[in-house]
């Protein structure tokens, strides 16, 4: 008889705690994201397709040309070209092509580039139905960008 | 006002405020939902979400209404009426405010249980008509639910119309004036188990309105939608309103019966056009303050087993109501001047 | 236009009782199954019922009695379905059937 | 005789479409094949009896009808035709060819007698009434004049609750025998 009292009065008591409980959440601010309304930062480290780091003086890539990134892609999908230009010490990049359908985000290029040149970007909304919108232009990417 | 004149307007009245609740309730309920479990609900659909009911309302319209193979047509369409129009009849005798009620029956507390009976049978055959295994089960669980919990409740009701001498709601609430410790929740003097009985009589408002963690009836995760299974379009979207009817029904009753209905929680209440205003305030208040509980412990609470369902109201509220009844009865008998 | 004031006449109240105590006992003799044979019965103990509430409205120099009767023959009547409802069913167990002519095994 | 559109005479309007209700739902209690549907006339016919009480002065016992019969009464019936009806189709072309008609005669024949005895009999109105029959009358008196047999209903109430729940669960560990 004790028992069933106890259970009563402690039941009772558990249903008000679990109340509260979602009353406190109730009050506090929602945690979830409007997705398509608000973009979430991404983490430092967070490896979408590569991107060339512009020079902070003039703005054009730091890239000279070396084809490291090239030759270390393990899938092919870098494609490069520069030209020799006049007053400027080194090869200038024209080109640079990357095929986002065939990378697999290993990070050889990055690695293998010395003069710190490229780095993952921390685009994520990539969604298109037409192949051909994976194919990316980097030097086109990043004037966008600036 | 002319009688008739007066009845027309309080229909009028009466269906625009179900049809209303049904469809902001819902809202009310996602909402709750979303912000209890930290996200936002309904967005997108006008400011809030708040036209939301309405883009429901009218996909709800435009499906098609077949017939299940196997039900029984005549019963079939009969059922979501038999819910609907007592739970609209019932709001009748409910008063909003002082005068603002459609007509001040003397045994309107009554009335609000006769036809509250009416729904389970609603439900029963709705569930029997559709000829639909899980429709069925929902049915018998709904009927030994209904029956199990309309025990205490009556217990409890009886009491408080022993503690107040009527059973006119109007003056059920007039018994409650003054401050708000002479509201019947807080009247310890007269009963020792007060609150405890206003408890009972709210849990069993949540099972007999089929209300989680009671929703036995529904459970979505084992029997589709219970008893409304088969419905298509607004053979369901009736089924709903009229549970969500109940819902006013049964809170708008716990409120007169224990929470001093129009009563203001001071003792003033200007005279005139401005008293309903002010009763009507507080009723509404006070109904929603309830309403919104009930939503809030549909989020907090799993479903219960049956057996404990069951368990629960014959080995708990109705030995403990029948006790109360007991003892209001010899408190009020020993202290007759109170 | 004028109709008559039908709910003012005790000769009509005890038609209807009567039609409704027809039609049950009608319902009692051609029904098959012993759960047919409640619902008229209901129907039956309807019928004497409004009779009750008929006379005391307009006959009884007491105008309670016919009402309690009403409410006694209600509560008989509940208890009655309830008993009833439950041999049914333990019939139905043991038979598999609830034909009032299948539950003959005294026949012979 | 009262004008169509006055209080009484949309009153007597109202009354006989209860009546019809009633009438109409016994009908459909009795006479449908399907038992689930013989309920639901049951309900309905209470419903309109409910009616008849409220025009015969007495609410309370109309609300009662409702609580108790359609609530409870008819409810519990279902209940029993969901436990103990196999195939719905059972009322069907099954007794002798005599018993419907038969059966119809003698309720004709009933109502015809009952109706033509209240027509014949000269009633009596009462001098004097020593009430006037409300709630608080009728509390009164089942508490005073019918005290006994208050008590005594409740013992039979009480006595069902417990021979329902004898008789519903002996039998339930056996798997039940042949017909």
């Amino acid at each position: 008889m004790s028992g069933y009292f106890k259970e009563l009065i402690s039941g009772t008591k558990s249903l008000f705690i679990g109340l509260g409980i979602t009353g406190k959440y109730f009050m506090e601010p929602v945690v979830t994201m409007q997705y398509p309304m608000e973009h979430v930062e991404m983490t430092p480290r967070f490896r979408g397709h590569i991107e060339l780091i512009p020079d902070e003086e003039t703005g054009e890539p730091k890239c000279i040309v070396c084809g490291m990134c090239q030759k270390g892609c393990p899938s092919k999908c870098i494609s490069l070209e520069g030209e020799k230009r006049e007053g400027v010490k080194g090869k200038v990049l024209t080109k640079y092509i990357l095929n986002f359908t065939t990378c697999s985000l290993c990070g050889q290029c990055v690695e293998s580039c010395k003069f710190g040149a490229l780095r993952f970007s921390k685009d994520y909304n990539l969604a298109s139905p037409r192949k051909e919108d994976f194919i990316f232009d980097l030097i086109k990417r990043l004037k966008e960008k600036s | 006002m002319p009688e008739p004149f007066r009845v027309i307007l309080f229909i009028i009245f009466v269906m625009a405020f179900a049809g209303l609740n049904a469809a902001y309730l819902v809202w009310c309920e996602r909402k709750g939902a979303g912000h209890i479990q930290r996200r936002i609900g309904p967005k997108e659909v006008g400011p809030f979400g708040l036209l939301q009911p309405i883009a429901d309302g009218i996909k709800l319209m435009t499906k098609q209404l077949f017939l299940p193979k196997g039900a029984d047509p005549i019963l079939f369409m009969a059922a979501p009426l038999m819910v609907m129009v007592p739970a609209i009849m019932s709001f009748m005798v409910i008063p909003f405010s002082e005068t603002f009620v459609a007509r001040e029956v003397n045994i309107g507390l009554l009335m609000i249980f006769a036809f509250a009976s009416v729904n389970v049978l609603g439900l029963l055959l709705g569930g029997w008509g559709s000829g639909n295994k899980y429709a069925v089960i929902a049915a018998a669980r709904c009927v030994s639910q209904n029956i199990a919990y309309e025990i205490p409740m009556l217990v409890t009701a009886i009491t408080m119309v022993m503690v107040t001498n009527t059973m006119n709601l109007n003056e059920i609430v007039r018994s409650q004036a003054g401050w708000f410790f002479h509201w019947h929740i807080f009247r310890l003097d007269i009963s020792l188990l007060m609150p405890v009985a206003f408890l009972i009589f709210f849990v069993c408002t949540l099972a007999e309105t089929n209300r989680a963690p009671f929703d036995m009836a529904e459970a979505e995760s084992e029997l589709i939608a219970g008893a409304y299974t088969e419905y298509p379009g607004m053979g369901f979207g009736v089924f709903f309103m009229g549970e969500y009817a109940n819902i006013v029904i049964g809170c708008a009753l716990s409120v007169i019966l224990f929470l001093g209905g129009w009563q203001s929680p001071v003792p003033f209440h200007p005279a005139g056009f401005l008293g309903v205003i002010w009763g009507l305030f507080w009723f509404l208040t006070k109904l929603y303050a309830l309403i919104f509980t009930v939503i809030w412990i549909r989020w907090t609470y799993p479903r219960t087993q049956f057996y404990v369902l069951l368990n629960l109201s014959w080995k708990v509220l109705i030995p403990i109501s029948l006790f109360n009844l007991i003892l209001t009865a010899l408190q009020i008998k020993i202290f007759p001047w109170l | 236009m004028s109709i008559p004031a039908f709910g003012d006449s005790l000769i009509i109240y005890l038609i209807i009782a009567a039609m409704l105590f027809g039609i049950g006992f009608y319902g009692l003799v051609h029904r098959r199954t012993l759960i047919g044979m409640l619902i008229a019965g209901e129907l039956i103990l309807a019928g004497a019922s409004i009779n009750f509430m008929a006379f005391n409205r307009f006959l009884a120099p007491d105008p309670t009695v016919g009402q309690v009767f009403t409410l006694f023959i209600m509560g008989i009547a509940a208890a009655e379905a309830a008993i009833a409802l439950s041999i049914i069913i333990a019939v139905y167990r043991n038979f598999r059937s609830i034909d009032a002519e299948d539950v003959a095994e005294l026949k012979g | 005789m009262v004008p169509l559109f006055s209080a009484e005479g949309l009153s007597s309007l109202v009354f006989i479409f209860i009546v019809m209700t009633t009438v109409l739902g016994a009908v459909i209690a009795t006479h449908s094949e399907r038992l689930t549907r013989a309920v639901t006339g049951l309900a309905i016919c209470f419903i309109g009896v409910a009616g008849i009480y409220y025009y015969l002065n007495s609410p309370f016992v109309a609300l009662m009808e409702m609580l108790i019969y359609v609530g409870a009464v008819c409810v519990t019936i279902v209940f029993a035709v969901m436990l103990a009806d196999p195939n719905p189709e059972s009322e069907a072309g099954k007794g002798s060819i005599f018993a419907g008609p038969l059966s119809f005669a003698l309720g004709i024949l009933l109502f015809w007698g009952l109706s033509a005895l209240a027509g014949k009999t000269a009633w009596v109105p009462p001098s004097a009434r020593v009430n006037d029959g409300s709630l608080e009358e009728v509390g009164r008196s089942l508490l005073t004049n019918y005290s006994m047999a208050f008590e005594l209903i409740s013992i039979v109430l009480l006595l069902a609750i417990i021979g329902a729940l004898v008789l519903a669960r002996q039998g339930r560990t056996r798997t039940g025998g042949e017909s």
